[in-house]
Formats: C-alpha cells, structure tokens, sequence
C-alpha cells in the first residue's frame, strides 16, 4: 500500500508514449527570449509502469461502488454505468463546441430536452447548464439577483440573506457576487427564525438564500411564509439544490416561491463525483428573470426541427464558465432521468426520505449520540456526538475515523456549524437495509467503545491503509508539489 | 423503473411497519399542503429504450473523426491515450467524492498532488492548486485575487481574448466592480508594449498569453511582467500547457500566477467541457494565502508515514464562508487526474515533441493556407493561424461544410477591425490530407 | 514504436553489461544462421494513427443499430446492461489468468463458481463446468463424453440442426470415429419420435434443442430422453438459456447433459464471437469423471475459511495428458462472468420476464410475418421463426437491404427440402416499428 | 475481504433489471409439457448491489495491472487498453455473422488483414482465425495433418510424436484428433533427442508436434535436423506458438521447416486472458495443406476491393468452433500489431529474453534453486527447487506461496514435468528492471527463510486475502455449484 509519487518511479530513457510524426520535417524557430531553457523534470516511464501506478493508487481509495458513502449534503448515489456509457459516445467525445449548429443538432438536443425535464422538476422557466458546479451555480444566480435589482433601478440592494446553518458557498457567493451577507438564526425546530426573518429584511434585501429540505434534513414547513417576507421586502427568493434528492419527484421549489434555484446534477441526477469533480449546477429562474441568464441559451424552432444557440439574451450576466458547460455531465444526468422517470424519480426521493429516517429511528437513543431538533427528516439527519465528547472525550472526528475501520464511510462532520459535534448522515436511496442496519450497528458498537475503551476510537483508524493522517503539519509547512519536497530535501530540511 | 437502481424499493413497507409508520406520506406530512404533485413527466424507460434513443441522438452530432476539422480558438482536438480513459474510469476514482476522510482516500489524494507536481514543472511556479473550473474562470479568479492582493481594482488585459475568456471576466468582475482594461494588439498581433505602460498605473494586475489569440507567440512576455511588477501589479500569465515543453516556464519569465487550460490533456473535447483550469502561483504567503481553489500537501500519518491530506483549506468557503478566497467546492479533480495521467505518460520528451510537432504541423497550414488568403500576423504560430478573405467568411464556410470540411472560428464578429478573418487550427492529429483538401476546396471557392 | 509497452528498452545496454554481454545478438546465438531475418512488414505507428485507421474500418461495418435486423439463427441481438461491461473490464478480472494461484485469485474464483451456481439454477443439473468455447463445441464435446461413458460410437441427432453446429460435429467426431446419425423432423419441424426410435439403437448419445433451428419448442423432450434411456444412451439437451425462464429445466425433463449458450447473457454479439459453451451434468460420478473443462469448486483454507479452487484436474489435459477428457485449456471466462452479472441481475424475474418478452414479440414477428408468407410450420417460436417464400429469397434479401432493413437466414441452402426458406428473428430488442417496417417492405417486394 | 455468494446477498423483491414491454401484450402458451414448474432459485439483487459485489470480488484479485505475472509458458504481457478500445467498438458488439457481406466489409478486412500479418511472421502461406484458443488451434492443425495423410491414401499415419516437455495440451490434442502418441525424451540439453526421434519415426509417424523456443525456454538448435527427420519419415511438423514471444519478428517458424502453426493471440499478441479466456488460436499452414482448413476462410478480390467469406475449401476438415473465430480477440490483436509494427515486435522478443536471461544470471548460484540443462533462454527460464526440498523440505509450491506474501505473482510450477520442483519464469518484455531486481530478491530471501526458518515458508502465504486454499478436499468432496452447497448443508453435511 506505499505506492511511490510517480516522480520517484521514474527511469532515465523510459517511454510511455506515441506520437504521429509531423507533416513535415521543417525547423520551427521559437524566439530566443521564449525558448525553454530551464529543465523540465517530468517522470520518465512506459506504459505499463503508469497503469500499474494508476491501478494500484485506484486501489487505495474508496468510491461509491465500495460501499456505503453516506456524506451529508453531498448525495453520493450510486453512478449508473449506462450514464458512463453515453458520455463515451464518440458524439460526445469528438464534437467541438465552435461546429457549425447543423453539425451538432445531437448535442444541442440533449441540452434542450434536459432543461425541460429540469424545468419541470423544480417548476421554473429557464435553465442555463452552464455552470460547472453548485458553487458556480450560486454565483450564477445571485449575480442574476444582482443584475435583476439594478436593472430596475433598485440599486441599494446590498444584501444577501443566509440561515446560519447553510453551506459555506452560500455565502462565499453571494459576496463573490458583490453582496454583504447578513446571517438568518434558526429556532429550535432548525428552521428559519420566522421573527430574526422579518427584523432582519428591508429595502437593502436583495434576497435570501435558501436550502429546502435544510442541511438538517429538515423540510422548512413555513416556506410558504418565508417567501412572503421576503418577497414583500422586495427580495427574491434563491434555492440551494444541493438537498433536492429529499423532494425530488414530489414538491418543486418553484411552487414553495423560489425565484431561481441551482441543481447538482453530481448529485441529485447520479452523475459520479469523480474525487471532487466535474460536476454540473444548472440554474433555472423564473420568467421574470430569464433575460438575465448567461449566454448562450439553447433554443428550439419547432418549425423547422432545428435546435440552435441563442446569444440573443438583452441583459444578461455574461458568462460565468467558458463554453456551454460541462456538457459530458448533462449527457449522464439526461440518460438517467430518461431511464428514471416521473415514477423513479419520486421512487428515489422517498426511499431517501425513507433511509434516512430509518437510521433516525433506530440509532436515536444510541448512548452519546443526541438528535437535535424535530424528529422528521428528509434525505439526512444530524446527529451530535456532544454527550459523548463531553462524557468520554470521544469527539464526532474519532467517531467518523472508527467507522472506516468497519470498511464504512464516515458522515460529514462538523457541519452544519449550528449543531455541536456534528454527524451528518444521508444514505441516499441506493443502499439497502442491510447495509443501514450495518451502519446503525457500527454507530452503536462505537458507541459502546466511547465508553468502555474509548482509547480505540481516538486512536482510530487502526485497520485503513494509512494510519491517522496529520493535517496539523500539512497545513503549518505546506508541501504541495514534488518541486517544493524535493527541494525540501536538497536541503536536508524534511522529515517525510 | 428506477427501482433497479433502490434496493429498499422491495423493502418499504417492512421497513415502514418497523419504524411505526403506515405509509411513506407520512414522513412528508412536514410539506404544506397541496404541495406535493404529479409531474408532467414520461415514465421511466428501460435502459435499453434509452440507450436506442440516446444512441440515436448523439449519432447526429457529426464528429471530428468524420469531417476534417480545423476549429480551434481555444479547444483543440488532442488525442487521449487509451488507457488514460480507462484508469480514470475505474470506479474508485469515478465514483469517489472530495477525499475528506484522508485514510480511505490516499488513492485521489496521491493522484492530484502529482497533478500539481506535474503541472508546478511545466509552469514553473511551486504552488498550485487541484484545479479550477477552466482557464477562463481560472483567470478570472487570478484578475479578484490580483484586486485582494494589491487592494487595487484594474486589471489589465489584452484586447485580443477569446470572447469567452473576455465575457468570463466581465461577469467575475461585476460584483467586486474591477475595471477591465484593455491593451490593443501592434502591427505583429502582440501585445502593444506603449499601450500597456499607459494603461498600467494602478492596475492590481497584467494578463498576457502564450500563445495568444491569434495562435502567436507574445515574445515580450518578460518585458510585459517587468512592466507590471514595475507598476506593482501582480503579473498574470495564461498558457496553453502543450507548449511547455518547448517554450519557457511563465514562472521563470516573472509570472506571479500562471493560470491555463489542464485538460488539453488527457481529455476529449466533449462539446466543450468538462475541462480543468490551471491555477499556480509563487510560494509566498501573501500570494499563497489569496489564491483560489482547493490544495493538497503531502504530511505524515501517526504512525510517521507519508500520506497526502487536503490542506491550507482556512481559505476556502466550508471556512471561512463569505471571507473565503473563492466560493469554489467541488472542481474539476477527475479531469486533472486524466491531465496528469496523459503528463506522466508523455514524460519530458514526450511533451517537448508534441509541442514540436504541433508547431510544425501549424507552420504547414499556415504556409498552404498563405497560398489562399491574406496572414495579417507574422511570428510563430501554435495550433491557431488568423486568416483574412476577400470574400465573406460565412460563405466560404458553408461551401467546406458541402465538402465535408469544417472550416475555422469566425473572429469577425467580435473583432470587427479584423474584417473577414476565422482562426484555423491544427494540432498533432491534424493529417496532412486534411489540409491539402481544405487547401483544394479553399482553392474553390475562396 | 512499441517501446512504449516496453520499459526495458531503455535498459537494455546495462542490463546486457552487468550479464556479461554485449549485444542483444549473443541471447540468440543458438538460433542456426541466417534464420534471424528482416520481416516484410510495416514499422509501428502511433495509438493515435491506429486508432484512427481502425475507427474508419469498423465503422465500415453496418450495425444493428442503425440497420433493423431480423438475423438470428445462432446469434441474437440481446441488450447487455452496461454496468455488466463495465464491471468485467476491470483489469483484475480482465487482465488475471487462469487461477492457479487461488489465494490471489479468489474474487475470479468466486465469480465463476456463481456462473456454475447460476447455470445450474437454470438447467436443473447441479454439476456445470466454467466454460466451453461455445455451444456448438459443448454439443461435440457432449457426444464424444458419451461415447467414452457409453463406450458406444453413434450419436444421434436432430436433422433440424444449425450448419455451424453440424459441421463442427462432423470434425469433431472424425477422430474417434463417431457416427452422426440425423433424425428427420416430423409435419410439426419437431423430432420424428418414430425414426428415433429406429435411428436409437446401439447409440451414445441422443441430442435435442430446445427451442430447435427452426425456433420451435420441442415438446416432446421428455419422451425423446425416454426413448434414449431405454436405448441405453446418454440425453443430451442443447438449450437457449433465454428460454429458462419460462420453459422447464433440462434436468428435470430428463437430460443427463445440458449444452447451451451462456454468451446470451451479459455478452455482445461481436460478429459472432466470443461466446462461452454451457456444460453441465448430473452428480453421477460415472458422468462427472467423464467431462470436459475446468471447473471450480469450494473448498476451505488452511484457517477453516471458505474459499474456492479450481477442482477435479485430474480428467485435465495437463495432467492426464493424452488421455484427458479433452484438449481444452483456455476457455471463456470472462465470457462466463458476463453471463453470471447479467444472470445475477436479472433474478428469477427479469429471466422470466425476458423470456415472456422474447416470447411475445416473436409472436407479434410471426404473426406479422404470416401475412406475407408461409409459415411451414405451426407451434411455439422462441426468437427464430421459418418462412416459406415463393420468388427466390436472394432477391427479397436484396429488396430489403436497398430499404436499410437486413432480412433473415437464408436456411434453402442447407435444407432444399425447405425451398426458399428464411429465419427471421426478434428478441426483447425488436422495436414494433421495425417489424411494421419489415413488413411493410416485404409486400412490396415479397 | 470475505464477500457472501450473491446467492447470500439475495433479498426477495429486489429488482435489478430493466427491461422493454413486449410488443403486443397477448398471452403465448407454453405447451404444458414443457411449462416450467421448478423453482428458479436465482439471486434478487439491485444493480447497485451487483455493482458492489463484484467490485469487491475484483479486487480480491491479481492481474496483470498489479503487476508482474511471470507465470512460464503464459506470456502475461501487459494488454494495451487501445486494443480494449477497439474491440468495444459499435463495428465490433453490434454486428451479426451472418450479415450480408457488403455491410461487414470493416469486419472481414480485419480478419484478412491479421491473416496477412500472421503469415508474414511465421512464414507461412495462409490462416484459420476460427479457433477459440490454443488448443483448439491444436485439435485444427492436427485435424488437418491427418486429412492431408488421409487424402493422400496414407491411411495408416496413426502416431503423433510429442517430446516429453510439450504442454499437456499437444498430446491431448493429438489423441482427440485420434493419433496414438508417441512420447520423445530430451536429452541432458533439454532439446529433442535426435537419437530417439530417429528410432522413434516410421511409415506410422503423421508428425511431431513441438514448440520452439521449448517449455524449458530453450531454443531447439537442432531444429533443421528435426524437420529433416520427420519429413523424411513422411511425417509433418507442427508448431505450437505458445512460445512464439521467444522469437517474435526475428525467426519464423516456416523457416525452420514447420508445416503447420497454432498461435495464441492471447499470449504473444497482447489480448488479455480474462481469468483463463477468450482467447484465440489461429492456425497456419504450408500452401500445400490449406485446401484442408476449416470454413470460412476470408478472401480478398482486389479487382473491386472487396473482401468475402469463402466457403470453398475442397477438403476442408470442417469447422472447429461456431462462425469465424474469436472476432473481438482478433481486433484487439490487430491493433497491438499495428502499433508495434515489425521493429517493435523485434524489440519485444529481444527484451522479452533479455529478462528471462537477467533473471536466470542473477537468481542462478542462490542455495537452493538449480538451474538444469543449458544455461542461454529465450523468453522464460526454469529453475528446479530439488535442492531445497531435498535439504529443508521446502517444495516449488511453496515457494510459490511465500512468492504470493510479497505482492508477487508466482511462476508456474511443477511444469514442464522433466524438472523436478520445476519453478517456470516467463517475464516478458513489459516488466521493468526493478521489478525484475525485486522478484530476483523475494526468490533469493526466501532461499534464506528456506534454510533458516522453513516453516515460515512451508506455511505461506501469510500476508494475502485467503491463506493456503485446501485443494485436496476440493476434490474429495467436490461442491461445484450453490446447488450442491445449498443441498449439503439441508443435509447438515457441511462445514464449510
């Protein structure tokens, strides 16, 4: 399980490539002042070294076809491979974005017939797919927000509005996008504070946004009342798709009241995540903002059966990613939405709902484990580990590194911010019952260790294939880059 | 359908009984009412339904392997080894998530510090991150960082950006309010170096490209740093990462953050994206503590092993949320594991003689293409060739596409001052007989 | 080229230094003079430009996916669920061996002794080999196992038998001298019960399929088994395993052994191979010592846990040698496990399922069909179906292919008994449309 | 790493499957006779369930990706994920055998074009590419020996010569064609002994099957000797390519006197084996002989650039294997061939012993392993472990298990049957030096633990997913299927 960086397998003379000769052997002078001239210190390998390097790294690392992955907020559904198949097709692979619209009716199809089901689905308009994740979606639409306001004139609209249990891209972009964010306390249920609500909008309010079911897994029932506020203030309404596999298939934001909202289609429409990325965050809006979306749309002339680009969008924002977007990730949530349906799609969100209640249920009561709030969850629940920190010192950290030593995935810890020692679980619907009741049963015997030998949770993981990694040291004497260690080690001046 | 894909699909009711419940509304009793609905939406289909039907619309897109193409302008069609596809594919990488628990994740943690090894040699500079969106949000993202930086609000950069690039910057911009100034071209299609000595007092930073718009060299790309740096601005460089294995490293000519396109590597173009921007910097605090993005170190495990773990992340939003340096969470990391997969299969020798034989290959369709049409730029050419004709561009255009040959990237709409010009490209999988025809069909009706 | 697979080329001159030697030349110097030569062959080239001469020449090929295809007879287009590729083209499966070394091969242990398990659910016979190469060699390997158990030299089959598998028989059996003897079919296309009763005595074996060439169930399987074990003969059943779903096991009806197609499930068609041979038998250990193939089977480690090894070597060629039950060594394992996924996803169900589907839509072809043409015979059709045309069928033939539509087998050739004769298939891929369209087409030119 | 059977993941109602609606919805009778009444006890799973197990399972096994496979006579090259490219090609899944030959022209211009290159790189005049693997090539060429001595009224060729070191699969072969096998010793060289193939030939001898370079890796020097011998008797030479990669585009074996050739397109040619198969076995023949091969062949009318199958082969032996051969195996072998072209075909022989000899220079001289006959190889070299068993009571096999403890795939063992202890190192060319060095050190350090501390050997493997697998009561009570498992253990007669 020690693979060497591949640097360090390197081997003077070695070849891993082929390359086409050139069309014709003529010199090519490139300009002094430009010419390499420092080295350039790249492995030296063939072949079958880099794929048996890849191969064994692939092996030290856990995906979502290994096991239960349950992340919260971060919808880590299993990946159809039928996805993975049509984002291969050569008619993905081997298509400029720059041919001419004839060229590419396929593609072009594959974006319009997606935003329609998109559209359907949370009951907006007009979708962009532009962005290249939920973070560039956020931007995306707040920055519609903005233009919206000051289009009309409204231009004291300073003000974004953020519960304090939201994601940190929330915030992060609505002051991207210019904003000064103002932070929503939630009551006791986990929901919105109805009362700070109303204090805090005004005519600086230029909206609010929102996560529906939250990062609690908790379903704002008093959506419906939110949105007045916010709307009478003069504000819109913006939704953080990153939950939308709790109603996905049964309730669409747009008639909770939101103006514009984001999906993850790395999420919510089983596309892989791939170790971080590529993802895909269409925004929709409502038809009152659809003039501000980033250009290019794609349009569809039923008349002649042709689907085109269409530039022509009076005041858009511009563009917030180059191209069209991640158009390899659209092909896979279109393929499976098809597959899925109306009937799969309400399928998946209840059997969500389903599971992550299940665990509620059978882990609540679990000594050292509280479930703040109401009991009825979406897609996630929250547990704290606080009783447990505070009685055995055992922290949800220790709890989530033990958990990999039965071969699981730890939750999400440490957020949301707004609950202590925080284990966020969202199992999706694609796990069985077996594997909840194995993972409700990990929780409790951990529990049981936090208070009988708690020194084996804090030393945990015991049986991964690297021991308890220091992020303290990693972060004091950063070493990012081959470049930076092996001139660490010119001088002598590492330990690694 | 769908159920093939929910286990607990056959499981409902046991489980529900199990849990005290009658029925799954129930555990929707929380939605207001009315609110839950029937979508105007088909059913499922089966797989194999939808792999016809797919299948079928994306057999309409006519592909680069079936028409000669000569489109560039900032997508470029590189050939992807096979077995980098296939090592991306495998379903630890494919289906993992942002690698949070570092012990499980060693695997992606490893792979994307060799991509910012690989990527720290090419450009030169010992900082640099997992990946951001694309060049273009990478760039944008480096124009905010030069604003917090040197607390200035101009960045400068040259008028010939490919319009995508240029509307990115725009958006990104709007909200902090930089100004976007920009240097015009001289009579080589290269920065102005008098123009940009004016426009740069009080500029946060200077963004020029290797090669540029127009597929030229910028040769004055230490001048234009030391210009910058000259003036206190942070000096910005773009480039196209296939050339860097034949011209020097940005960070050696004076770059302070090199930003470029990573998944020219190992990626197909996939109608435009995914794709990785690039994003390096210098190793200084001051510079390391704005950058954008996320980052991986290398550290050590309690048992005093090496292992790799995401680090410097009080930068980013999960922290320190609206002060954060970027709203940027999940990035593009498959894409810069295949860029880095594709680097380390090319190792030195391979990535200098592809950069030589794209620059050869661009110089043959540059000198066959001379024969028809007006090269309004001398210079050294990589991948793009600007092309001026007498004739509208949009005819000649429609009468290769009759020839099964798909023409360049009109620029004369975004640059009207270059009249009827289009960008052709080549790269190393452009063939001789490709260019030879277009030459003939050119020879037609150009 | 060629290098690039291997990373020793660049190590050669000290590899050959530090053995003493100094060129390549002396590791070949008991090769007699003048043998080494030059080869008139081309050098290596690129992936890149093997990638792009290959992709032009299969895509020469007209796919059933752009063409509607009524072909069967032997081969069928069944839908195989992506994720069953994608899991079999892991390189630990797809690059491993043989297992010989059980302990780091216990996942492709494991996966094959479910591919027995699986098969064995279906045929109804607990004892199935990993593979043959296909069913036509499993049948020839059937009759020769029958000649060994029975030490008699006839085997008896159906004259409604495929010409693939026909002429493999007659390889086959020319080395131990078997008589094939053919047993016409009756005014149903089904097995004459009275000439078997003739063509039976003294025979090894008697060997049936269900359904038969001419896409029909046999019915009378059980009374064909009977009329064999009374012979003193081995039954041997030849099976689409589609079918199993819906039509009863082979060993609950009488077969002591059961060949069929695995490569049904989970495996394309690929212009007719691989596939894999099902082989499977009672526990009897007169028939188990007796037959062909590699087989896996459970068994315990040295700490008492369960694992799985390849078992019952000794009836294998390397080591009984000459007298092995037969030659085979390399088999279709991957193949095997494709089936099992697809197997295995599919469940009781999907089987039956796919069997009811198949079944209806040959039942929608024949109907359709029927007005156009004869059908000769009546019955239960299970994806092929006979038609009887009066114009020569090769200009049919032609007339559809002019209409992007691929007719059906022409079966004249091997069979002039049956006059212009066809086999027209449908499975659970056959859309309406095409079977309208095929019909359509037909009245046109029929 | 203890995976249930999928039988033991089962849960009933789950669905793992999607399937079309039938065209009509009409009910079609079974004939009651026929009517299934039995169970189907079949696994009930969800695709991500299936997913996940046999993920699992894949990773509790080595290939070739993890690294060296120097199993002799196996040629365990590294395979090309080009060629996997191009056999998943839609030219390749979706075409039918059977469709009209103007619409497979891509598919009939592969197979004749790897004809062309096969004959050129064994000197031979024309091939089969119908048979499925090596011994089925075998069983083909022998076929074809004894119609060729039929045809001619030489009815009584009933004997097939085979030295004692050939594969099992040549005299197995032999006698399903029906030939008597007459066994030929090797001398003190571990080449054919002329002496006793000259005593051994008569006016019975239909031929001498024998690989070149030989199971011991040596190259039968006297080869033109033995072509002369056998030709002279009347007899016919066949060549077993499983150890082509010995000489791969340096010798040919038509040039040596061979009238008959099997290749394994598996082994020399890249395809990867798949856990034992498909595999490929095209044979080739002397112009004299190849009206006897089997139908189709592939020809080419260069008049109208058109390829065709052709069923005219007067004396065909018949067919060997259903429709044309392995066609997916063949693509991906064509591919290989293409990209290394005759230079690198010379390159990978020269390398490929190049290895073999590195490894038989530096283990040679260990305590313990004795490296019999002469000492120059070709691709694969064998060691005996006679030393060692004789003086710790360490055997070849395990040695072969503690090999398994470094992450080391073993050698072949106990093959060929003339050496005693036989441990049989086939390294190919796509290994690199270090792994060499390393595999070298593991043989050599177990040599130490050999004569230091045996049983640590003796009980080996130690460090891998299963210990040592019991073989023996494997076939003493044979469990071959769920079936059987599921049956004993409702007897109680189980312990597994």
């Amino acid at each position: 399980w020690d693979e060497p960086l591949i640097f360090e397998l390197s081997r003077a003379g070695r070849v891993g490539y082929t390359l086409p000769k050139p069309i014709e052997d003529v010199e090519v002078e490139i300009p002094e002042k430009l010419r390499r001239k420092s080295p350039l210190d790249l492995p030296e390998l063939s072949e079958p070294e880099v794929v048996r390097h890849y191969t064994r790294l692939s092996e030290m690392n856990y995906g979502v076809d290994s096991g239960i992955y349950p992340l919260g907020s971060c919808t880590m559904k299993y990946n159809p491979k039928i996805n993975e198949e049509m984002a291969n097709h050569p008619g993905v692979a081997y298509v400029h974005p720059y041919q001419d619209e004839r060229t590419v009716q396929g593609a072009l199809k594959v974006m319009w017939e997606l935003e329609q089901w998109l559209k359907e689905i949370t009951g907006m308009d007009r979708f962009t797919l532009q962005p290249a994740a939920g973070a560039n979606g956020e931007f995306t639409g707040v920055s519609i927000i903005r233009a919206y306001h000051i289009d009309r004139g409204d231009t004291e609209r300073t003000e974004m509005l953020v519960p304090d249990s939201a994601h940190g891209t929330n915030p992060a972009s609505a002051a991207m996008a210019g904003f000064k964010v103002v932070e929503i306390p939630s009551n006791e249920n986990g929901t919105v504070d109805l009362e700070a609500l109303e204090s805090a909008v005004s005519e600086r309010t230029a909206g609010l946004m929102l996560t529906n079911p939250n990062t609690l897994g908790i379903f704002e029932d008093e959506i419906l009342e939110i949105a007045r506020i916010v709307h009478e203030a003069g504000g819109l309404l913006y939704y953080d798709g990153a939950n939308l596999n709790g109603i996905l298939g049964k309730v669409r934001p747009g008639d909770m009241g939101f103006d514009v909202v984001h999906l993850n289609l790395h999420k919510t429409f089983s596309t892989p995540h791939g170790g971080g990325g590529p993802g895909s965050g269409p925004v929709g809006v409502k038809d009152f903002l659809k003039d501000y979306l980033p250009v290019p749309l794609v349009g569809y002339d039923e008349e002649n059966d042709r689907y085109y680009l269409d530039y022509d969008v009076p005041k858009s924002i511009g563009k917030v990613k180059e191209l069209y977007g991640n158009f390899a990730v659209m092909v896979r949530a279109l393929t499976y939405l098809k597959v899925m349906g109306a009937d799969g799609l309400r399928e998946a969100s209840e059997v969500a709902v389903l599971n992550a209640n299940y665990i509620a249920k059978k882990l609540k009561g679990t000594k050292g484990y509280e479930l703040p709030h109401k009991e009825l969850r979406k897609h996630e629940v929250v547990f704290s580990a606080e009783p447990m920190k505070r009685e055995t010192g055992v922290k949800a950290l220790d709890v989530a590194k033990r958990l990999l030593d039965f071969g699981l995935h730890a939750p999400t810890i440490y957020f949301p911010l707004i609950v202590h020692e925080a284990l966020m679980i969202e199992p999706t619907e694609t796990v069985s019952r077996e594997e909840l009741d194995a993972y409700v049963e990990a929780l409790r015997r951990i529990s049981d260790e936090a208070y009988s030998n708690p020194e084996i949770v804090k030393a945990a993981p015991h049986n991964t294939a690297v021991r308890r990694v220091d992020d303290v040291i990693a972060a004091k004497r950063p070493i990012i880059t081959w470049r930076m260690y092996r001139e660490l080690g010119e001088k002598g001046d590492i330990d690694i | 359908m769908g159920k093939h894909y929910i286990p607990n699909s056959a499981d409902r009711e046991e489980m529900l009984k199990e849990m005290g419940l009658s029925s799954i509304e129930e555990l929707f009793s929380d939605v207001p009412k009315g609110m839950v609905k029937e979508f105007n939406l088909p059913e499922g289909k089966s797989e194999y339904e939808v792999f016809l039907e797919l299948n079928e619309v994306l057999s309409k897109n006519r592909t680069v392997l079936e028409m000669p193409s000569f489109l560039g302008a900032g997508t470029y069609f590189h050939y992807v080894p096979a077995h980098v596809r296939y090592l991306i594919e495998r379903s630890e990488f494919l289906t993992a998530y942002t690698p949070y628990q570092p012990e499980i994740s060693q695997g992606m943690l490893q792979a994307l510090f060799e991509y910012q090894s690989l990527i720290a040699e090419l450009v030169g500079l010992p900082i640099v991150n997992s990946s951001m969106y694309d060049w273009g949000t990478a760039m944008a993202e480096a124009a905010l960082m030069s604003a917090r930086v040197t607390k200035r609000n101009k960045f400068v950069v040259p008028r010939h950006l490919s319009p995508e690039k240029r509307r990115i910057l725009g958006t990104y911009t709007t909200g902090p309010g930089l100004e976007v100034v920009e240097v015009p071209w001289n009579e080589r299609g290269q920065m102005d170096l008098e123009k940009l000595k004016e426009a740069v007092e009080g500029a946060a930073g200077v963004y020029v490209e290797v090669p540029n718009f127009f597929g030229l060299l910028e040769e004055d790309v230490r001048e234009i740093g030391e210009i910058a740096h000259e003036a206190g601005a942070l000096f910005v460089v773009g480039v196209d990462p296939t050339i860097l294995g034949i011209v020097e490293a940005p960070g050696e000519l004076g770059a302070d953050v090199v930003v470029g396109e990573a998944a020219y590597f190992g990626n197909p173009m996939n109608f435009g994206g995914p794709r990785a921007g690039i994003f390096a910097t210098r190793n200084d605090r001051k510079l390391v503590r704005q950058m954008p993005g996320r980052i991986i170190g290398m550290t050590r495990t309690a048992d005093g092993e090496r292992a790799f773990v995401m680090t410097l992340q009080t930068r980013e939003q999960h922290i320190r949320r609206a002060k954060a340096t970027s709203n940027i969470c999940s990035n593009e990391a498959l894409v810069a594991v295949a860029a880095a997969i594709h680097l380390a299969t090319l190792g030195p020798k391979g990535l200098r003689e592809l950069g030589e034989t794209v620059l050869k290959n661009t110089a043959y369709l540059k000198k066959r293409l001379s024969e028809i049409a007006e090269v309004p730029f001398e210079g050294v050419n990589f991948k793009d060739v600007l092309l001026r004709f007498e004739k509208p561009y949009g005819k000649i255009h429609e009468a290769l596409l009759e020839r099964n040959i798909h023409g360049g990237y009109y620029v004369g709409e975004h640059f009207p001052e270059l009249g009827e010009s289009a960008l052709f490209a080549a790269t190393e999988t452009t063939k001789k007989e490709w260019i030879d025809a277009l030459v003939e069909a050119l020879k037609e009706v150009a």
